[in-house]
């Protein structure tokens, strides 16, 4: 009795103290942390396919990729996205529908990629630029087809599948 | 008071978004005209508010967990003095909704609100809280928070990475720096 | 042996007294004084708040391998002023369904208790304000009303969780105390005085800590725990546990009244370091080696204060040390720690006490023109 | 004149809250008033140059008695809870009654106990070495006796109060 | 100077603390009403029953020991002081005083009073 | 005006002061413990006479023996034994609350007859 | 097999076996608790573990299909019981509590998704639906006009009182019963509390510190999965998987993922397997490093919570520079993974391994001796394991109350079968040996992971698939081992591109249902931390 009485106190002592050296160490051991927003342009870590906001990329000439086929569209678990289509003249007197807005919403998306994956012409990609937090909801819905864009004349040219499911390939 | 003069440590004024909202915040308020002493004693007032934001984390599901992350060590909301995480809504100052907000979970939420001692503020963490996110479709989600109580801060993601959140809680630094103390009639 | 003292503050405060003597009449001069002392102690007892409140978040965070508040100034040095100016004009609400007069006296004993203590504290030579002869049971008989302000918070907010944190900081509380009290009897014994100047006085050239010797550690060691216990910090926490009671027995407080908890808190942590380092380990006195004059002279130049607030931040190192090393107790192991380990333990730490100083075998008796005063 | 100030003030805290905690009807404020009662005794006791008295009641009170009262409304009592007095009518008479004998007592005091004192600040009392000194020795005036006899006391009260409150239905 | 008067300005100083604290954050600080914010809380929820609890009589019974061992320690503070004058005449009688209360601790202990309830 | 007050507070306080207050205490004490009916009450009652006394023999002591400390070591005796005494009464009204959940003196009364 | 069958048809001669993988047997609902009876006490393999409880609504009839396997082996047989009844008015079946404590809550909540009620069940509440609410989501005649159910924000007092059906003489008595006692201290913790893990909410009645009743109430958080999934595509329904149970996103994932392909029939290279089962145990250890983390927190040890977290964060940094993602990863997608790694991916996991092998002994030295973490540990809590079998307790847990139950092992999937680890057993089942079982199996992943990283094969991680996938007319099962337990989907698909019904098996469920048990008795710190040592995951359990 006496004997465990003893016995447990100078176990029960000796486990704290060797408790006590460990955060001993950790108080010397290099801190981890990462000072964001001092970091910013500097250390700062953001994985390339960390998926923040949904771009549409824009050439010089203020042209996009989007041929307003609504796959995206079907495809989004949640109807973040809603593609609008207007309907133009080409030159040559044909009707054609085109993108007019394409309009996606920050605030509900999943971020789930379907999206990027499945769009046949590749016209959105995820950026990584993760600042984005709004005063206002409204601001979260964006349209992400810049004022007077239209779509972009190409070749079709089929991207190898791996390059395509990669967005750091763009 | 100058929206120009809300400065935040390591992010110039220009590099941040949605700087209209608190011009025409500013706008707002010049117009109703403010003497310069009191605009002082405000400042410094609001220098305290912005720096020292308690936060209770209303942690419903994922986005908690990031939160957990960013409260850890590589993340640290230590530096923004914003650490001391109250649970009671009487100590607290930002309430953090992370998470999805569901109809049974709906009265809690208000509850919690208005428990909070005034100035509270609250802060929509993830798709969920902003809008219902993945689950907008579904019979029991609330879409959204701001059906329930006033927000201040919305910051998409699923989950916002935790520098996501310290944007967040640095735009909303920024307009608790706008804030009117004295004489004002809203709060 | 007269050193020379350069950077005493007793020299202001004399100076200071001789003015306002030569100045007005002596009712005038003393109420003066006493405005000041007021004015002084409060200033003492918000300035060190801050700073400790700081300190312990900063120290907090290197233990956790983080970098803790570092965006308020430099090194986040004003962090807990901005806190101080928030809570200050943060709501209190009123809470319908509690005891309105006892719930607002609770932060009154908090505070009370812990300002009649700080008052006590020698914080170096001819820098204390309160000296009673019974300096020592003062400071227990005082202390103890603090646990008044807590089982009436918890009990007059009528909340469950404050109601269990209270009950739970009740019996911690009473268990404790008891230990504390016998630690610090035991050093009594040694120095024979109660008289906190005269027991930092009787260190001169041995602090009790070492003169003591085993005796004298265990007392400490002891004091020590049973000193964090009553403050109700980490691991001792139990009352306001919050992972398991919310904020246990402050939850309903708001803005400043919880404020004045919080302060409490911090200042209590100051004061039990305070008082061991009056007690253990020579209070404001700089060390001192009988004989070697130039030592001891060098030693006088860096004023006691200096010496006293050193010798408490390293307690108070060691208390949060210990506070973030640490998972909480249960109630039951820690009244089993109380009841079963530390007070038995203290009881016979006594006799052998009295025994060393009956039989001389403490150092001062050992060596008497080593130590001796 | 100083002292007297502050004896006034003490002694009003005393009277009013002496009053307070016997008709208020919440019974932990009652206690709560009590203390208050007890810590201002503890005032007048350092007026009269009893410090260690005055640290005694304080701690004694303050510390245990309060914290057990405390526990024991706790225990039996529900908060807001009030307790029951006696009928308005009883009370008047019971009040009219005390009042007589406390003006009965005053003017005893008023009458007989006036210019037969002498008062003087002398240190007996407060100097605590002395009062160890007079408590551990076993001349006249001294209370060696007593002070073991306490600790019978005490250590009966320590199995008793256990017996008492342990024992169940 | 005497210690007297200054205990008083410290109690004052304590009291004008909180009193001028509160006045102050009373008189400025904002102020909002809704009927939930006057309840307790409760993880959100409204409470059911009432918050008082038939406690556990374990507690007391610490109390009481408490109690008992703050008593003795009123007598034994001003033995502590004359240990050395009183030698060890002084010594047998503590010696009787801690030991009959030490049976005290001895039969709370053997009750089972020092096992939490 | 002025100078009647000066005189009266010159001096030290008065015994009868003393007296007078611990009077007071001491037949709120009286009203307290026949008016209630609350055992607590009661106890609290019973602490306001006690103290009464206790500062009585102080106040003696101070004013009319001040060389020799026997008041002062009755009080202290004193508070010992109330301490004793409120303990042992607590329990006992415990013991009485858990059998009749209740602790009323007229409802102890009733159960007795 | 065949044995069983014969003892079926012999007691129930009327029951209908469907002789298909794995075997299933549908009876009338009056002779389910015979047929489970016979099952359970089947000499030859008992089959004492109710894996799921799944609510159907066949279209005219409404019913339940139990799941059914033995703890002795798990997964060695398995059956499959249907029933079903024809009233959609006034469903009544029978309750199966007396057999499998399990059923308690799993019935509760078939309760409120598809209004069936059970004779015998001694606490019929709905389970995540306020009881007010109107309709049964599930049924596929569900009313979900907003306007049925609008959003209410006032707080209501919480009524405690159930129903009990009984049947006596062939008549439904229903009765009302007092959950708690009428002077019973009733304390909430959660939903809006740090220590539950999210939003639980126990509702506690306390004698003094002492718990003397848990009442479970669950459905603070939710959300409709298996209702929303009934309208979505089947690659759409993946990302809610990810934030069912968070902490094992990538498993859960990996679950439905592969149901899918084998009833798809898609084959899933190489590559993508190594990566998926990579990811799949760094998951776990992330999993059980917050799970440490999260129990230190319980037990006051707040340091420790960070020391976790650190770890726990160079995980994340490999997942998102993996998928993107750090905590909801979306990395698996039928047929594959929808990123390959990256190139200094195997390095990197590489130099983690050592390091984390370093913290644990840190974490031991720093916490596992601690005497007073110890005391708040060693024999509190405890589970023994006929109750782990009968709460269908899995995953450390189970596995700390001495019962083997490591999917991993009895039903190897992915790349299982070919590397070689320990299942980690504890015998004591109390807080201290489920708080060890985690910390060993951080070890046995590392273990793993070491022994597939190096051989990651060449080759492409991803078939092509369909845009639209269609599931052949069937039902589907699928388990895992995620980080809480046995997770597992059942799809029952009618050959759309939706399925027609969407179920998953949470293991958080079976741990909560647990806790009013295990915590009896013990004291109120006791129970934060029994919580933290079982880990439950709460949209886990609501879905
Ligand atoms: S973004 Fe792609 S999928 Fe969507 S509409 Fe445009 S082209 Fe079609
Ligand atoms: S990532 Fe998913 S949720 Fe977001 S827009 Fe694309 S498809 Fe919709
Ligand atoms: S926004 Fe995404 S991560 Fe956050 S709670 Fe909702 S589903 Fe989870």
């Amino acid at each position: 009795m006496s004997g465990n009485y003893f016995s447990g106190l100078f176990k029960g002592v000796k486990s704290l103290l060797v408790g006590m050296g460990e955060t001993w160490k950790e108080l010397w051991t290099k801190k981890v942390t990462a000072e964001y927003p001092e970091n910013r342009k500097t250390t700062l870590f953001v994985s390339d396919r960390w998926r923040a906001t949904l771009t549409m990329p824009h050439d010089e000439n203020n042209e996009h990729a989007c041929t307003s086929c609504k796959v995206c569209e079907t495809n989004c678990p949640n109807g973040t996205i809603q593609v609008i289509q207007k309907v133009i003249e080409t030159e040559e007197g044909k009707k054609k529908k085109v993108l007019d807005r394409y309009l996606y919403d920050l605030g509900m998306c999943t971020f789930c990629n379907l999206c990027v994956l499945t769009c046949p012409s590749d016209a959105i990609v995820f950026s990584k630029d993760f600042e984005n937090a709004t005063f206002t909801r409204d601001r979260l819905k964006e349209q992400l087809n810049k004022e007077g864009s239209k779509l972009r004349e190409k070749k079709k040219e089929v991207k190898p599948e791996a390059e395509k499911s990669a967005p750091e390939a763009e | 008071m100058d929206v120009k003069d809300v400065k935040i440590k390591g992010i110039p004024y220009a590099e941040f978004k949605h700087n209209d909202y608190l011009e025409d915040y500013v706008k707002e308020l010049q117009a109703n005209g403010v003497n310069v002493v009191v605009s002082k004693l405000d400042e410094l007032i609001n220098w305290g508010r912005s720096n020292s934001m308690w936060p209770l984390i209303f942690a419903t599901s994922c986005c908690g967990i990031e939160f957990m992350a960013t409260a850890a060590a590589h993340h640290d909301i230590a530096r923004f003095g914003m650490e001391v995480v109250r649970n009671s809504p009487r100590q607290s100052d930002v309430m953090i909704v992370a998470g999805t907000i569901v109809h049974k979970m709906a009265p809690l939420l208000k509850r919690v609100y208005d428990q909070m001692a005034e100035p509270k503020y609250v802060l929509a963490m993830g798709g969920c809280a902003i809008s219902g996110g993945p689950f907008v479709d579904s019979y029991h989600v609330v879409e959204g928070v701001e059906k329930i109580v006033p927000v201040d801060v919305y910051v998409p993601g699923c989950p916002p990475r935790p520098e996501s959140l310290f944007y967040g809680l640095m735009q909303l630094q920024r307009k608790v720096k706008l804030e009117q103390f004295f004489f004002n009639k809203e709060r | 042996m007269n050193y020379s003292q350069p950077l005493e503050l007793s020299h202001v405060t004399a100076w200071l007294d001789e003015v306002l003597r030569g100045a007005m009449p002596e009712f005038w001069a003393l109420l003066i004084e006493y405005v000041l002392i007021g004015v002084v102690l409060l200033t003492l007892y918000a300035v060190l708040a801050l700073i400790l409140i700081y300190a312990e978040r900063k120290i907090t965070a290197f233990f956790q391998s983080r970098l803790g508040p570092n965006r308020v100034g430099k090194w986040g040095i004003v962090q807990s002023v901005a806190d101080m100016v928030k809570i200050l004009i943060k709501e209190i609400i009123y809470v319908k369904k509690v005891d309105k007069v006892l719930f607002y006296v609770a932060p009154f004993f908090m505070i009370v208790a812990s300002m009649l203590t700080f008052g006590a504290i020698p914080f170096g030579q001819g820098l204390q304000v309160v000296d009673f002869n019974i300096g020592v049971f003062y400071v227990l008989a005082v202390s103890s009303l603090g646990i008044i302000g807590v089982l009436l918070a918890g009990w007059s907010s009528n909340n469950k969780y404050s109601m269990v944190g209270a009950m739970r900081s009740g019996a911690q509380f009473v268990s404790y105390e008891l230990s504390a009290g016998l630690a610090l009897m035991t050093m009594v014994v040694l120095s024979g005085t109660m008289q906190l100047s005269e027991i930092v006085e009787s260190q001169r050239y041995c602090w009790n800590l070492f003169n003591g010797h085993i005796s004298a550690v265990i007392a400490f060691v002891i004091y020590l725990i049973s000193g964090h216990a009553e403050t109700n910090r980490g691991p001792f926490d139990l009352p306001e546990a919050e992972s398991e009671l919310i904020a246990g027995y402050h939850t309903e407080y708001s803005g400043l009244q919880f404020g004045f908890f919080y302060l409490a808190e911090y200042l209590n942590m100051f004061i039990i370091a305070a008082i061991a380092t009056t007690v253990f380990l020579g209070g404001w006195m700089p060390i001192q080696v009988k004989g070697w004059d130039t030592f001891n002279q060098i030693m006088w130049y860096i004023p006691s204060y200096l010496w006293f607030f050193a010798k408490a931040a390293v307690l108070v190192f060691i208390s949060l040390w210990v506070r973030w090393s640490f998972p909480r107790l249960r109630i039951d192991q820690l009244l089993n720690l109380e009841w079963k380990y530390l007070l038995p333990i203290n009881l016979v730490n006594i006799f052998v006490m009295v025994l060393l100083v009956l039989s001389g075998l403490t150092l001062t008796g050992l060596f008497p023109n080593v130590f001796g005063n | 004149m100083a002292e007297q100030i502050i004896f006034y003030i003490l002694a009003a805290v005393i009277a009013t809250f002496s009053i307070m905690a016997v008709s208020t009807k919440r019974i932990i404020r009652s206690a709560t008033f009590l203390l208050f009662v007890l810590l201002s005794v503890a005032g007048l006791y350092l007026i009269l140059g009893y410090q260690y008295l005055m640290a005694v009641q304080i701690a004694v009170y303050a510390g245990g008695i309060m914290v057990l009262f405390i526990f024991a409304i706790l225990l039996t009592h529900k908060p807001g809870e009030s307790a029951p007095s006696k009928p308005i009518a009883k009370r008047l008479l019971i009040a009219l009654l005390s009042v007589g004998g406390l003006a009965f007592c005053t003017h005893i005091i008023v009458h007989n106990v006036s210019k037969v004192y002498s008062y003087s600040l002398g240190t007996t009392g407060s100097d605590i070495k002395y009062i160890g000194l007079t408590m551990m020795g076993t001349d006249k005036y001294q209370y060696l006796l007593a002070f073991e006899a306490i600790s019978m006391l005490i250590l009966a009260c320590i199995i008793g109060g256990i017996m008492v409150a342990r024992k169940r239905k | 100077m005497d210690s007297s008067s200054l205990f008083l300005v410290v109690l004052l100083t304590g009291i004008t603390l909180v009193v001028a604290g509160l006045g102050m954050a009373i008189l400025i600080s904002p102020r909002s009403f809704n009927l939930q914010k006057t309840e307790s809380y409760e993880c959100g929820l409204p409470t059911k029953g009432s918050s008082w609890m038939q406690f556990k009589v374990g507690y007391y019974l610490y109390a009481i020991l408490y109690l008992m061992f703050d008593v003795e320690a009123i007598f034994l503070f001003p033995w502590s002081t004359v240990v050395r004058d009183l030698g060890l005449a002084g010594l047998f009688s503590i010696a009787f005083f801690i030991g009959v209360l030490a049976l005290g601790l001895a039969y709370a202990w053997k009750k089972g009073v020092l096992k939490w309830m | 005006m002025y100078e009647l007050i000066i005189n009266f507070l010159e001096g030290p306080v008065p015994m009868e002061a003393y007296l007078i207050v611990s009077s007071i205490m001491f037949f709120a004490g009286i009203y307290g413990f026949i008016a209630r009916k609350n055992l607590m009450m009661m106890l609290i009652s019973i602490e306001l006479m006690l103290n009464a006394a206790d500062l009585n023999f102080a106040v003696f002591n101070r004013y009319l023996y001040p060389e020799q400390p026997e008041g002062m070591f009755f009080t202290l005796f004193g508070i010992a034994i109330a301490a004793c005494e409120t303990a042992v009464a607590i329990a006992i009204i415990i013991n009485i609350y858990r059998n009749l959940q209740d602790v009323d003196v007229e409802e102890l009364n009733q159960l007795k007859g | 097999m065949e044995t069983i069958k014969k003892l079926i048809l012999e007691k129930l001669p009327e029951a209908v076996i469907e002789d298909k993988q794995p075997l299933c047997v549908s009876v009338e609902p009056k002779q389910v608790h015979l047929l489970m009876e016979t099952l359970y006490n089947n000499p030859e393999y008992n089959f004492d573990v109710l894996l799921k409880v799944i609510g159907m609504d066949w279209g005219e009839k409404l019913g339940v299909i139990y799941f059914l396997t033995g703890s002795k082996d798990l997964f060695a047989k398995e059956i499959v019981v249907k029933t079903a009844t024809a009233d959609r008015e006034n469903p009544l079946l029978y309750s199966l509590t007396d057999l499998y404590e399990t059923a308690l809550l799993n019935e509760r909540e078939i309760y409120a998704m598809f209004g069936i009620r059970f004779i015998n069940n001694p606490d019929m509440r709905k389970f995540f639906l306020n009881e007010d609410w109107i309709g049964y989501p599930l049924r596929k005649d569900y009313d979900g006009a907003p306007a049925l159910n609008p959003m209410k924000v006032e707080s209501k007092e919480i009524q405690d009182v159930t129903r009990r059906l009984t049947e006596v003489d062939g008549k439904i008595q229903e009765e009302r019963i007092d959950i708690f006692e009428v002077d019973d201290y009733i304390i909430n913790i959660g939903p809006q509390h740090p220590s539950t893990h999210g939003v639980m909410h126990f509702r506690t009645a306390l004698d003094g510190e002492i718990i003397k009743k848990i009442d479970v109430h669950s459905g603070y958080i939710h959300r409709g999965i298996e209702k929303l999934s009934e309208n979505l595509g089947y690659h759409q329904i993946l990302h809610f998987t990810d934030r069912l149970d968070y902490l094992s996103a990538n498993i859960n994932r990996h679950c439905l993922c592969m149901c899918i392909e084998k009833a798809a029939e898609i084959e899933v290279p190489e590559r993508a397997q190594y990566i998926r089962t990579i990811l799949d145990e760094l998951t776990r250890i992330e999993s059980h490093l917050l799970g440490w983390a999260a129990q230190c927190n319980d037990l006051g040890a707040t340091t420790a919570f960070v020391y976790g977290m650190r770890e726990r964060e160079m995980i994340l940094h490999i997942f998102e520079k993996v998928c993107g993602g750090r905590l909801i990863m979306n990395q698996n997608v039928i047929g594959g993974v929808m990123f390959d790694i990256y190139p200094e991916f195997q390095k990197e996991v590489k130099e983690f391994i050592p390091y984390m092998r370093e913290k644990l002994i840190e974490y031991d030295r720093f916490f596992s001796h601690n005497v007073i973490a110890l005391g708040r540990m060693i024999g509190i809590g405890v589970l023994k394991q006929e109750d782990a079998v009968s709460y269908a307790i899995t995953g450390p847990a189970g596995r700390a109350s001495g019962w083997s139950c490591d999917v991993r092992k009895h039903k190897a999937y992915s790349l299982y079968d070919q590397v070689e680890f320990k299942e980690v057993i504890r015998k004591e089942g109390d807080s201290y040996a489920r708080y060890l079982n985690r910390l060993d199996e951080i070890a046995e992943s590392l273990h793993i992971i070491e022994q597939l990283i190096d051989n990651i094969p060449e080759g492409s991680f991803q078939t092509k698939t369909k845009p639209i996938i269609r599931i052949p007319e069937g039902e589907y099962y699928q388990s895992v081992e995620a980080g809480r337990g046995v997770f597992s989907v059942f799809i029952d698909s009618r050959g759309d591109k939706t399925p027609y019904r969407l179920k998953f098996r949470s293991p958080s469920m079976s741990l909560v249902s647990a806790m009013p048990l295990i915590c009896k008795g013990e004291k109120l710190a006791d129970f934060i931390g029994i919580g933290g040592s079982m880990d439950y995951v709460i949209p886990d359990i609501d879905r």
